[in-house]
């Protein structure tokens, strides 16, 4: 069993050490601080922390002020209400003028759990990769948190990071190192976290361990299964992807997202343009779904290890 | 006698509070309603301040029971909902879709378990229904379904779209040349949601007599005290100067809430805001004005307290 | 050369056509009912037209009260704010609860022209279909406007429907046909335009002449291109679209969006999971674009039947 | 003398209109600012009124020859921009980057055309450019791209940005300890966006006095009227509800345009709303009040007809 961390402490951590030496990072936050943990910094840095209240579509748009005044801002709130609440916001003040802000939404998907359907989001991938200039970034751990917002800020432009609510098994080893190697978060890279011949599981965010424990369960049934950790949806690892699709024939997408226009759906794209193999994807199956703890609802909308693996026996059967 | 002693009282009362809302309760007693619809008996009063007390007693219970929920913003709206739903509402629990119902909209959704209570109390759906709040399978979300829940109007829990969708209502009644009326409640930290001004600034350019908003103004915000956060004051005059009629009132005290919602019936030609001056937490001595209980529910030896604080001492 | 006609005015007749009969229509706009054409409406029907001013959002969730009262919102702007601008509205006030409303925006693409990127819409397919209890039509034309506008009337639950703002050609003959024959507009359909076995052509809007002046020059060349109109995106005609990669072996699509996340990517997510064939998708490139004429930008952003032509070459010499 | 004179002409004049800013005007001639800093000499005003009139010229030019765009709004605006690029703002064509510069956003992003030809005028870009206005590979997009045109200090266009992002760069002002202020223009039409609402609750909030929002009030938008769209009034009322310090003018009173701007710097503590009454199309009889102007470039015919009318009579 892995230990588990929650994505968005590391998130406030990392703010807070980015703070000290980038003079220049400002943090905005939408009455939502104490959950984002951007309150963090918010102490830390009383100067430069502003609390918006429940404006998300107003910080949205300042935070493009205060970008093209030369800071960087972090802008951070629940995933639906950072990409939804001020999507023309976005678009428009920022994306459109390629402005430098860095948008760190917490509460992504359906881990949400309790809370219920109005504050999951299972569709930001979708809609945040939809605009150009977007680059969109979906941690797998705690660790890997960190290097994404780091990474994110020696990235001029704007960037989207998909963090959770719920505490996350800890994949990487301190340091950003996968069995002792160090690694390099690269914006539009991926993790190969495990080779196999068979078939290729493509994941990203929570699905991440999911798919190694999957990866485990099928080669004890005698199937290889390689894993990618799919951290930057946008831009997309072409080469890897391509590579896995020629090797293995086969692919499992699986993300904790509609499965309309996500991260199944980029890849997808990449591979109908290049190496078309047939491809199964794992995650929300077009449905707002409901209150209920974590995990079971991460069993009743089929995203468990064993959804994992059926459909990787599934894509499988169907490799020509 | 009694009555008149009560209405000075209330006069005082109002007074006191220096909210202004005497004149206008002098107005209506100079003749444009009659006594005994504007004023309320001892004994409904009594009556409603006991069911608020159950409705307070419920919303802790079962947000302990699901282990999360919102418990300040729902005691401190415990009592303008128990006064709508338990006398001023037009409505049928036995037929949720009546299409002459007044119509409540819960806009701050994140406070259901208030609603959820009030709902389950009058007959909507089982009180048992209560104990299996946000549960996998439940009829009660974690924030206001109007599919799932019998008696949910809206699907709400997305600060600051339900005054628009009363607006909706509204027209729709009004096109359907119906009487039923439209009652939205608002949180004070979902003011800072521009589509509120957005709805306000069309109600009254659409001249909505039929709807109501309710201001939950507890003065506490997810991250703090809203003067903090964000500051919301002169509020009264920024729902004047969208057009509003507005009323300010004591929002834990029945008979105000009462009086003011009767009052809101009386106005023409404009809309009518209650600013409802409360206290988050409401009713739990360790959970009044603390901003740590407005998303978290309370653990079992904190309810254990809670429960015999919210006894009924008449 | 085909005739044009204005999708809009199509849209502003049927309304008023519609709104004859079904007394439960209401229409809404954001203070642009002169471009909309919804303003037609207006003029016929001024107790069930509504006008909210420059306030998107708060059209879009009284919408959803509209609604709830048995009436049938129509709600129009343009789609960069029918979409965008009122996303989260209409995703908690309306697509949450299956509420029986109609989004008909106009003025989406590129091909608005002059106004700009800013007044462009390349991503409302992709951010509206992924959300759930969301159909998606794009029509081709002014009649399959018409067709598309009363389909939508027969369908409970919210669609939105995608128009333009210039003239289009006219493809189908009065009363929804082709080549005389009597058409039946389905949500979660498409039409056939042309048989054809080396490759198929999958385009809606304003695309789909372009695909049609494609196939005759390909046809020129002596390659045979099918030619589909998927005026459907959500949902997807599966069965059509299987069925031509089957036969054909090689798909382009083609649509006035964003290759990311739209068309392209809808027919993508069908074929990788049924029969994965090459495909090259014609859109725009994931950029903002610029101001010009209609046709400048058409031709230089990738868009003309020469552009079609040529991923039809492409894709043609990758089939396996 | 003659200052004194023209002083209290103006002062006749705003108490004619009504407006209520001559207590103001009062309060700074007894003592708060110098005269000379306040008002203005008649050589300034006539240089400015005659510069107004060639941007009005160029803007129906530049519309006509790309034969899109939206004039109505540009005449409206004409006045209040020529006053700020030409005399009130701080900044240097020279070097559009200046970290020093006092930032415009002209939130309602279709009136381009104005600030296009105030721009050219000033000096960031040759007066040619304006004549490839909208078309494929211009510098002048259709509505405003700080990218491609130098001295466009945001994009805009989606109504309803431009205070929020003035609000970003006015707390940057205040982090780096500059003195740069920042200046937004806003459509009357724009204001019934709510997240016009949501940056003035913001920025009296954070007591920006740096930051000042111009409203053009010309009574139309794009469908018709305000008031039959969606009725505004009681404006100046909101506008201090939400904590702004507001001042009503003539927006077409060079004297006034530039008392006002003055006037908003010397406001301690809270943001300024000048409220500006314009008329739409203003400057040719025939565009006058016409919302067909909204959005619609001058015939040839009509261009030459206008051009006739906006000459200098001094
Ligand atoms: C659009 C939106 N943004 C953010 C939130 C997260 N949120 C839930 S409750 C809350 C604070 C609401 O404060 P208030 O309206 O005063 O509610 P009350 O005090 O009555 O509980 C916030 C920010 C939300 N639900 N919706
Ligand atoms: C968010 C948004 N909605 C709609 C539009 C379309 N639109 C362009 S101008 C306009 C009317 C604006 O009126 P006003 O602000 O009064 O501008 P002015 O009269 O000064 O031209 C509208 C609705 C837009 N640009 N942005
Ligand atoms: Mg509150
Ligand atoms: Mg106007």
């Amino acid at each position: 069993m892995r230990e588990k961390a929650y994505t968005r402490d590391a998130y406030g951590r990392t703010l807070i050490e980015l703070g000290r030496i980038r003079k220049e990072i400002v943090v905005l936050d939408a009455d939502l601080s104490t959950s984002t943990r951007t309150a963090w910094f918010g102490r830390e840095f009383p100067d430069r922390f502003f609390n918006f209240g429940v404006a998300e579509a107003n910080m949205m748009s300042a935070a493009a002020g205060l970008a093209s005044s030369g800071k960087i801002p972090f802008v951070s709130t629940f995933a639906v209400f950072a990409t939804g609440r001020a999507y023309n916001q976005y678009r428009t003040s920022i994306a459109y003028p390629n402005l430098n802000v860095k948008i760190v939404a917490t509460h992504s998907g359906i881990s949400v759990g309790e809370d219920g359907p109005t504050h999951f989001c299972i569709e930001d991938i979708a809609i945040m990769r939809a605009l150009p200039n977007t680059t969109v970034l979906v941690p797998a751990d705690a660790v890997e948190t960190e290097a994404a917002v780091k990474a994110s800020v020696d990235h001029y432009g704007p960037v989207y990071i998909r963090l959770s609510r719920p505490k996350l098994p800890v994949i990487y080893e301190e340091g950003y190192r996968w069995r002792g190697e160090k690694l390099t978060f690269r914006i539009g890279g991926s993790v190969t976290l495990r080779e196999g011949e068979d078939v290729t599981l493509v994941a990203s965010g929570l699905m991440v361990s999911r798919a190694l424990d999957a990866a485990e369960a099928l080669a004890r049934e005698g199937i290889e299964a390689a894993v990618i950790d799919l951290y930057s949806i946008k831009p997309i690892d072409r080469e890897t992807l391509t590579e896995a699709a020629r090797r293995t024939g086969a692919i499992v997408t699986c993300e904790e997202h509609n499965v309309c226009g996500g991260v199944g759906s980029a890849v997808a794209e990449v591979l109908v343009e290049t190496v078309p193999v047939p491809m199964e994807m794992v995650g929300v199956k077009d449905t707002f779904a409901e209150s209920g703890s974590m995990e079971d609802l991460l069993t009743k909308y089929g995203l468990t290890s064993k959804d994992i693996v059926e459909a990787a026996k599934r894509v499988i059967k169907r490799k020509s | 006698m009694k009555t008149v002693l009560s209405l000075e009282l209330s006069l005082i009362n109002y007074s006191v509070k220096g909210l202004g809302y005497g004149a206008n309760l002098l107005m209506v007693r100079l003749g444009c309603k009659g006594e005994g619809e504007v004023f309320h008996s001892d004994e409904l009063v009594a009556r409603l301040r006991r069911i608020a007390l159950q409705l307070r007693r419920d919303v802790l219970k079962m947000t302990t029971k699901a282990g999360s929920g919102h418990p300040g913003g729902s005691l401190s709206a415990a009592d303008i909902i128990t006064a709508l739903y338990f006398h001023h509402l037009r409505h049928d629990p036995k037929n949720p879709k009546w299409e002459d119902r007044d119509r409540f909209i819960l806009s701050k959704g994140h406070s259901c378990p208030v609603l959820y209570a009030a709902l389950a109390r009058c007959g909507y759906f089982p009180v048992e229904e209560l104990w299996r709040l946000r549960k996998i399978g439940s009829m009660l979300q974690g924030h206001p379904d109007m599919l799932k829940t019998p008696g949910v109007e809206a699907s709400t829990g997305n600060l600051g779209q339900g005054l628009s969708i009363g607006i909706g209502m509204a027209l729709a009644a009004r096109l359907d040349g119906k009487d039923y009326r439209v009652y939205v409640m608002l949180g004070d930290g979902e003011l800072d949601e521009g589509q509120v001004w957005e709805a306000a600034m069309a109600a009254s350019h659409f001249r909505l007599n039929n709807i109501t908003a309710i201001v939950d103004y507890n003065g506490l915000q997810l991250d703090g005290f809203t003067e903090d956060i964000m500051s919301l004051e002169p509020l009264a005059e920024k729902w004047r100067a969208f057009g509003w009629h507005t009323i300010e009132i004591d929002g834990h005290n029945m008979r105000q809430i009462l009086d003011a919602l009767d009052m809101a019936v009386m106005v023409k030609g404009k809309p009518t805001a209650i600013i409802a001056h409360t206290v988050k937490g409401k009713g739990v001595s360790f959970m009044e004005n603390r901003v740590e209980f407005h998303g978290k529910a309370l653990t079992e030896e904190q309810l254990r307290k809670a429960l015999e604080e919210l006894r009924w001492e008449g």
